[in-house]
């Protein structure tokens, strides 16, 4: 692997950027792997890397139907935080805000991850009781967490409207200073390029049409470029998992649902940090190359469409200017949609399956992009053992049984 | 600042602005003038502006190239007054006002000398695409600082820091059919609709309708063809199922027909929406249109070509030129040369020659160009280089040349000598793509139509295509298309269209030649060497980029977008994208629908978000919703409390020696008066529900945990409301009035969902049980009059017999209160003695006023929510939704004498209580706290602990639901939940707050004031 | 007690009432009409509001019988009796809106449940939770463009037909009960909102209101 | 933006008037003591989620109040049927199986789909 510095970059310019590398091969399908990820989006990318790196295990083919990082990767406004409430998501979060922590350099990658804090704003005095809970919650799992009042908010946002005149006055907010935003894409192809180098074949416009299961354990998948056997699969497809399980003979506790983001035109730097609020619904950062990129609530439906209702955004636009009114003048420039798989919990699945050798990691909800070298990591880790790495654990499908729900409702309320 | 008065670039003579009039304007400070009918980008070309920005990346000097939405330069910053600030507004779609304000949005000083040039110039080596993610990463710590420096390049314009004085409003519109784009194939379709009666809306982006025929050298009837527009529209404008919008965008479609057009009703006049006999006026509108069927007749959009510095000034598109010079006199240079694949782009040339400047010469890439235009130009003497290209511009901030060479298109190289021709101008003109953004809105992709050389449109129900949007181009196809578009429409509506509805005026055919497919032309040089060649002008994509991006391994044309950013500007790749393909394209070995397709986003251009908002903002953000008595609460100086969308009085401070209480101060003073006296509190925004027939009772049963069956008419009951898995979802309660007839209680948030709830389960599951739901919320005003002299107070006032015995508690009677039937209630969410008062809410006022003329003596006080929760909190009531988060079991809460286990109905909610989970004897359990000191009052939301000496991360074991100071306890005291605290009483646990400081409480019971109940049965 | 339980809301003496626009007229004030009013409102609080529920064909007869009007029996109908005053309106295929003159809701419910016997319907008084606001003007539907996603062009919308659909954010009724005039039947404890929004959205035209 | 036709009020309304509710023709165990704690799960949790023809409730909340059933599709978000409570559909899956499952390029077979949703389907 080429590695990238700003010395090489001087190198390169001087050769006419004539001899920069593939970033990543672009193989034939072998017959065989050890273990087959399905999904090259950032979780799946990120679970062949640490399959490779952390477990050795680097015969293993990364199975996309489309082009890497296309899905949620490529449609999410790209927040990074672990401030949730109960003790097991917080626990998988701020493992993979740790991972972040050091991610560009580990994968020789700049994700540009921007450690400018994120504020969850409260507007009713039942929000400042949940703040509270969540926030004294993290601080003694180990999460940097604060509780802010409404001059505190100001201060760190001075050009929010912390007047009474708002419908919903800020009555406060929490504030976890480590959270941030990081380059969406960059993700995805970091961690791509880093698991190529370790030998991992990424197998792009490749569909699984199929699994081959015997005596209950897989033992291979179908795809639309041939066969392929393996014994070991990890489904990693977001949207798309209740599909993929249908295949394999069994139903997940998921819906698809389209969520839906925005950005304004690029402006001059006036927004530094990221603002959340699940009251008037609505979040908003401002991106290095100068847009507001805001995102909505789910809608309600299930849908494939990379689309959902316009109503939808237009009631996130109202929370974004009873919040910010100077932004009224301000326009917008594109909207879009991404299919995010929700569990009844709101939390994810991170779980062996009823077919042997099968694993899914699916319904991170509006919770995924945050999640992914976390995500990826304790997989990897599920994927090499056959067994889930504890963070996962509690994250089985068995929960929808037992009824041993881990109800992130409240911290994910919103899509973030 | 000088004044230039002298518009050395207008014509003497054509165009359709008003010479007789001035317009005074300003560009970087600098006055300018223009006339009604300019837009700013034809006015700063009249006036000879050649530089109006500095690009994104590079900071290099960029002028107008297009005429209309495609602009991808000329981003300016508007406005006169910082609060009428407006960010990138594309020059070339902004009418001209007086006193118009703009500025560069990019150049630091100033866009002439701007220093960020030199990085631009120095540093362009070394920024290839993606050369963030290659660098900057080392030390880690250092991100932080780098990304505040990149951060400083980063945006166009800037936005206000002052509120918006504007307003803008929504208008919703329904019609059979939608035309957009009054261009020719528009109109024509416009009235072929409209002439069969169907209603028919024409949105048009521009200042006036008309398209393309604004600015065409064709005639139509013999006339020219503007003066067939006005005919049509007049035609339009005379029909009351017509609706002509102007300076409106159709900027999103979305499923089933719904378009949302962006109508700018002021921009064209002034900085601020002027008002109108003092009466403000919307901005601009958006129009939420649902339309049987649309037609889409968006046009196309001209390409220009790819080659080395194809961004200086004096590059434009060849058909903005013919636009600057038929449809605004202006003429945007001296000396021109045109470099085309196209017949249609000579008009460029022959404009510019009739307008009596010099055409140095044509340079087209075809090898035998032929055809009606082509001739015209020969015959005017103009020089045809064929089978050529301009290869490159020559120029720094001006072009001031241009090097034309033979080419061989298929071997993508120069095949001949340069030839550097001497010009101010280049028009380029790469052929033309359909505009079709917004059939590509809801997820249809184009297809490539080889013949077109363009993408064009997928088939969208309910979407009808026509004219250039579908690469139909002679003009009188256009029309007959348009016609044919709008009566294909109209039918599909059930309307008939006669034949001659579809007639279309006669126009004039002008044979054009074949044009040739080319994109990116070949330099001397090999890309990655060659002078810059932009493909993105707005984000500064080049060829080179994208052969780079190809070559590190982004093979699919979304990964070269993203990878290269082409695309995601301002201008969303209007002009490029397709240029950009078909370089990828080239890169990969592949044709352009094998490199992919491509898609679109709403919007077609930016939109306000003030527009999007409309009016729900500011004080119409959200319903404020109040009760029958809410004047006399502001009156008595409330705080209100938001309450879903309710305004709820939470306390009332009074004035005590000249200071207004706080909120604790006024909270003990409420709790003081119920508990020795008496209060009164506005309950009215308590969900009601009317439930009336023979399977009430049944009904009840089935989604409350506790039993029905029994209640007599006269009795209330408290009932628990559970979902399927067996969580708590709402609490109150309900009232038998007659044997079928009960009143039910929700909480205040609760309502609407309570509500629906019954329905679902009654029309989906349960149709069979004969019961009607019935809310009642407003109809009732409810006040509650609590403490020890509640029954004195209440005596004076009404004919209803007190006595303990004949009007026990959870009893409810009918009768007079201050001469109102009222019903009362003998319910305590207090723990003291209480009645609920209800009568029909537009008495309310009248009784609330009487209870205090006659309350005085006994101290009556007013209490708001928050008092209201303390003592209720006292007596361990819950609050559904605060004790409660959807995780807590009626068992959780200790509320076994609330669960029928024996009903004969699987009611709602039981199976799941015998879950392994919800049977665990650990779970979290609600219980009382007692903090070990009574001055105590622990956080709400803290948490609690068992082992205090454990290091992070600790193992938590509930929290603190609610909390408050008793002033009757004199002590703090709490609700929590608790693992396993019902088997814990007694114990002590621990609860570490962020300042450090942990607090010892100790686990009670969760009825802290009067256990027996004693005094509510007084 | 019976199976159902009526409630006289009325006092039998004259006692002050305070409708729901009260305290909305106080806090917004209301713009006096003028001659370029080009939308005016009128609200016409205190009638009878009666929420009848149950099978169409019971509910017909007796409301012939007793007031003398026929129950629409297609979605959206409104019918009103002879002096105009009177209406029932068609909610939802088991529910109607009867609106009468205030004070004449509680005996016209009992010669109701009078003449329906032992029928399974339900009859509920919510005279106090709703006000009717009229719409008149050359202008009014444009407003009411503004105000609702439902299509109010005069030429799709008849007389006679009356709608329960959204309004900016809640929703309420739209009656149109003359070629003139627009009926909307708010929820109380919304009326302010509602009405503060007509004010708003009819600024542009001049909108007054009748004192 | 759907533009559904609700079976009681029998016309189109926006669909800002209806709330979506899950899955349609779900129905409550007769005998829920009777069921296994996975038979209750999958009552409470598991629900369809198909990449195409779907049935769903919906409520007309700011209308009637009715809750209905919609056959949709969730690539195109086509509504092919709407029907009233206790009714049947006449789309499924099955009886829609000349189109090919959805893939995210399919958007484009939106227009080979007749709808049937106008008059809605009596059983």
């Amino acid at each position: 692997m080429q590695r990238y510095s700003g010395f090489g970059l001087v190198k390169h310019a001087l050769r006419h950027h004539e001899d920069w590398q593939r970033q990543w091969r672009n193989p034939e399908p072998k017959t065989q792997y050890d273990a087959i990820i399905i999904g090259g989006g950032g979780h799946g990318l990120a679970t062949a890397y640490y399959l490779a790196k952390e477990h050795g295990i680097t015969n293993v083919a990364v199975l996309e139907k489309g082009w890497l990082g296309g899905g949620n990767t490529a449609r999410n406004t790209t927040i990074v935080r672990s401030n949730y409430l109960w003790d097991e998501a917080a626990a998988l979060y701020e493992h993979s805000l740790k991972l972040w922590e050091g991610l560009s350099q580990d994968i020789n990658y700049n994700v540009m991850f921007s450690q400018r804090g994120v504020l969850n704003l409260g507007h009713t005095l039942q929000d400042m009781r949940d703040i509270q809970r969540r926030v004294n919650a993290n601080r003694l799992n180990g999460v940097d967490s604060e509780v802010l009042d409404a001059k505190g908010v100001q201060e760190i946002v001075p050009i929010i409207d912390g007047s009474k005149r708002a419908r919903y006055p800020i009555m406060g907010a929490s504030w976890q200073p480590r959270a941030g935003v990081a380059r969406h894409d960059a993700v995805a192809w970091g961690f791509a390029r880093a698991a190529d180098a370790y030998g991992v074949d990424l197998l792009q416009n490749t569909e699984v049409t199929g699994f081959k299961i015997l005596d209950g354990r897989v033992v291979g998948v179908h795809t639309n470029r041939g066969d392929i056997e393996t014994r070991t699969v990890g489904c990693v497809t977001a949207g798309n998992s209740g599909v993929l399980a249908g295949m394999a003979g069994f139903k997940l506790p998921l819906e698809s649902h389209p969520l839906q983001a925005l950005v304004s035109e690029p402006m001059k730097p006036i927004l530094d940090t990221v603002v959340m609020s699940n009251a008037v619904h609505g979040y908003i950062s401002q991106s290095d190359k100068g847009d507001l990129v805001i995102g909505a609530g789910i809608d309600g439906y299930n849908g494939y469409g990379q689309r959902g209702s316009y109503a939808t955004v237009e009631h996130t636009l109202q929370a974004i200017v009873e919040m910010f009114p100077i932004f009224s003048r301000v326009r917008m420039n594109r909207q879009w949609g991404g299919i995010v798989d929700t569990c009844p919990d709101a939390c994810p699945i991170l779980s062996k399956t009823p077919v042997k050798g099968l694993f899914f990691n699916c319904g991170w909800g509006t919770g995924g992009f945050k999640a992914t070298p976390g995500s990826g990591h304790v997989f990897a880790a599920t994927l090499a053992k056959g067994e889930p790495h504890p963070l996962a654990a509690p994250f089985s499908i068995d929960r929808f049984h037992s009824g041993a729900l881990i109800d992130e409702h409240g911290a994910a309320g919103v899509a973030h | 600042m000088s004044q230039s008065t002298k518009q050395p670039n207008r014509l003497a003579a054509g165009g359709s602005v008003d010479r007789t009039r001035t317009l005074k304007f300003t560009f970087n400070g600098q006055a300018y003038t223009g006339h009604p009918g300019d837009t700013l980008a034809s006015a700063l070309l009249a006036n000879g502006v050649d530089l109006v920005n500095r690009s994104f990346k590079y900071s290099r000097p960029r002028g107008i190239v297009a005429a209309g939405a495609e602009e991808p330069n000329a981003v300016m910053q508007l406005g006169a007054s910082e609060a009428t600030q407006v960010p990138n507004v594309r020059a070339t779609q902004q009418a001209l006002y007086d006193g118009l304000v703009a500025y560069s949005t990019n150049g630091w000083p100033d866009v002439q000398k701007d220093l960020m040039s030199w990085i631009g110039k120095l540093g362009a080596p070394f920024m290839p695409p993606g050369f963030y993610y290659k660098t900057f990463m080392a030390p880690a710590s250092m991100w932080m600082t780098y990304e505040k420096y990149i951060r400083k390049t980063a945006g166009l314009g800037r936005s206000p820091s002052e509120p918006d004085p504007d307003i803008y409003d929504h208008m919703n519109r329904h019609c059979d059919v939608l035309v957009i784009g009054g261009g020719p194939a528009g109109l024509a379709a416009a009235l072929s609709a409209a002439r069969s009666g169907a209603r028919v809306i024409v949105a048009d982006e521009q200042e006036a309708m008309g398209g393309s025929l604004l600015d065409s050298r064709d005639r139509l009837d013999d006339q020219p063809a503007h003066a067939w527009v006005t005919t049509a529209l007049e035609e339009l404008a005379a029909r009351d199922n017509v609706t002509l919008l102007t300076r409106t965008t159709a900027n999103g479609y979305h499923d089933h027909n719904f378009v949302t057009l962006h109508e700018r009703r002021t921009e064209h006049l002034a900085d601020s929406a002027p008002t109108i006999e003092g009466r403000r006026q919307p901005r601009s509108r958006l129009h939420r249109v649902r339309a049987g069927q649309v037609v889409l007749a968006t046009g196309t959009h001209e390409r220009p070509l790819v080659y080395g510095n194809n961004d200086l000034p004096g590059n434009l598109l060849a058909g903005a030129v013919s636009t600057y010079i038929r449809r605004y006199g202006v003429i945007p240079g001296r000396k021109l040369v045109l470099t085309t694949s196209n017949d249609h782009a000579y008009r460029a040339a022959l404009d510019w020659h009739e307008a009596g400047h010099e055409v140095v010469a044509i340079a087209d890439a075809r090898e035998a160009p032929e055809g009606e235009l082509v001739e015209q130009a020969r015959k005017h003497g103009i020089r045809v280089i064929a089978g050529s290209a301009i290869i490159e511009a020559t120029g720094s901030k001006r072009v001031s040349g241009a090097r034309v060479a033979r080419i061989d298109r298929d071997g993508f190289k120069v095949v001949g000598p340069v030839e550097t021709l001497d010009c101010d101008t280049i028009a380029s003109s790469g052929g033309y793509s359909p505009v079709i953004h917004l059939a590509s809105h809801t997820g249809a992709r184009p297809t490539w139509n080889e013949e077109v050389l363009g993408f064009v449109p997928h088939t969208v129900k309910g979407v009808t295509t026509t004219g250039g949007a579908r690469g139909v181009y002679p003009l009188a196809d256009v029309l007959a298309d348009g016609a044919e578009a709008g009566a294909v429409a109209a039918t599909a509506m059930g309307f008939e269209v006669a034949t001659e509805a579809r007639h279309v005026p006669q126009a004039t055919v002008v044979t054009e030649g074949a044009a040739c497919a080319l994109y990116q032309v070949p330099h001397e040089k090999p890309t990655l060497r060659a002078p810059k060649q932009f493909v993105d002008l707005q984000n500064d994509v080049t060829a080179a980029a994208i052969e780079l991006a190809t070559r590190e391994g982004f093979e699919s044309i979304e990964h070269v977008k993203r990878y290269t950013a082409m695309g995601f500007g301002t201008d969303q790749g209007k002009l490029g994208n397709i240029n950009g393909m078909a370089i990828a394209a080239r890169c990969l070995g592949k044709s352009i629908p094998e490199v992919g397709t491509t898609v679109f986003r709403p919007n077609y251009t930016p939109v306000t978000f003030g527009a999007v908002v409309g009016r729900h903002c500011r004080e119409l953000f959200d319903p404020e919703r109040y009760t029958a008595m809410h004047q006399w609460h502001v009156e008595h100086g409330a705080e209100f409390e938001d309450v879903g969308q309710w305004k709820r009085p939470w306390y009332y401070p009074r004035r005590v020696n000249g200071r207004l209480e706080s909120m604790h101060e006024a909270v003990v003073r409420e709790c003081r008066a119920v508990r020795e006296h008496v209060g009164i509190l506005d309950a009215s925004t308590l969900g009601k529900i009317d439930i009336q027939g023979p399977g009430a009772r049944e009904f009840l049963g089935r989604v409350y945990t506790n039993k029905w069956a029994k209640l007599a008419p006269g009795r209330v009951r408290y009932g628990l409301m559970c979902k399927d898995d067996g969580m708590v979802m709402d609490d109150g309660t309900t009232s038998c009035l007659g044997e079928n007839h009960f009143l039910m209680t929700t909480t205040t948030g609760g309502a609407a969902a309570v509500l629906e709830w019954l329905e679902m389960w009654h029309q989906t599951e349960w149709p069979e049980l004969d019961v009607y739901f019935t809310s009642v919320t407003d109809h009732w005003a409810t006040m509650t009059v609590t403490g020890p002299e509640a029954r004195k107070l209440l005596a004076e006032i009404t004919d209803i017999d007190l006595d303990r015995e004949s009007f026990k508690f959870m009893d409810w009677r009918e009768g007079r209160v201050a001469d109102v039937p009222a019903r009362v209630f003998r319910i305590s969410f207090t723990g003291e003695l209480a009645f609920e008062i209800n009568v029909q809410a537009n008495y309310a006022m009248h009784v609330w006023k009487t209870l205090f003329e006659h309350g005085d003596k006994y101290g009556l006080t007013p209490y708001g929510t928050e008092t209201m929760h303390v003592l209720r909190a006292e007596k361990g009531f819950i609050i559904a939704g605060q004790d409660t988060d959807g995780s807590v079991t009626p068992e959780d809460l200790g509320m076994h004498w609330a669960i029928g286990y024996d009903k004969p109905f699987p009611w709602i909610g039981k199976r799941a209580l015998s879950r392994s989970d919800t049977r665990r004897t650990d779970r979290k359990q609600l219980v009382g706290l007692k903090p070990r000191n009574p001055e105590v009052v622990l956080q709400e939301g803290a948490q609690i602990v068992f082992d205090p000496q454990q290091t992070i991360p600790m193992t938590m074991v509930g929290h603190v639901t609610s909390s408050y100071y008793s002033p009757t306890l004199e002590s703090g005291f709490a609700l929590a939940v608790v693992k396993g605290g019902h088997q814990r009483m007694g114990e002590t646990v621990y609860l570490p707050m962020v300042d450090g400081t942990i607090h010892e409480a100790e686990i009670v019971g969760t009825q802290f004031v009067d256990p027996e109940g004693a005094r509510q049965n007084v | 007690m019976s199976d159902i339980r009526q409630f006289q809301t009325h006092p039998e003496v004259e006692i002050a009432t305070e409708s729901p626009l009260a305290y909305s007229r106080q806090r917004s004030g209301a713009p006096a009409i003028t001659v370029s009013s080009q939308v005016m409102l009128r609200e016409r609080p205190f009638q009878g509001h009666l929420t009848l529920r149950g099978g169409a064909i019971v509910l017909d007869e007796a409301l012939r019988h007793v007031l003398g009007l026929s129950l629409p029996s297609q979605p959206h109908g409104l019918n009103h009796d002879d002096s105009g005053e009177r209406s029932v309106q068609w909610l939802a295929p088991d529910e109607w809106l009867l609106i009468v003159p205030g004070g004449e809701e509680f005996s016209l419910e009992t010669r109701l449940r009078d003449a329906l016997g032992d029928a399974h319907v339900s009859i509920v008084d919510v005279s106090g939770g709703q006000t009717v606001i009229d719409i008149e003007g050359e202008m009014a539907h444009a407003v009411l463009m503004k105000f609702t996603h439902y299509d109010v062009d005069p030429t799709v919308f008849p007389v006679g037909k009356g709608v329960t659909t959204g309004f900016a954010k809640t929703s309420a009724i739209l009656r149109r009960s003359s070629a003139s005039r627009w009926e909307l039947v708010v929820r109380r404890s919304f009326a302010d909102y509602l009405y503060r929004w007509l004010l708003d959205a009819g600024e542009e035209y001049g909108i007054g209101v009748e004192r | 933006m759907f533009h559904i036709y609700c079976p009681y009020c029998e016309e189109y309304r926006e669909e800002e008037e209806f709330h979506p509710k899950g899955q349609a023709h779900l129905s409550r165990p007769e005998d829920p003591d009777d069921c296994s704690d996975e038979a209750w799960g999958d009552y409470l949790f598991f629900r369809d989620n198909p990449r195409g023809i779907h049935h769903e409730m919906w409520v007309h909340a700011q209308g009637c109040r009715k809750f209905f059933n919609i056959t949709r599709h969730t690539v195109t978000y086509e509504i092919l049927e709407t029907y009233k409570m206790g009714e049947q559909p006449t789309i499924t899956a099955e009886t829609n199986t000349a189109r090919p499952a959805a893939t995210a390029s399919s958007a484009d077979d939106r227009a080979a789909t007749e709808v049937k949703g106008a008059q809605g389907v009596q059983a």
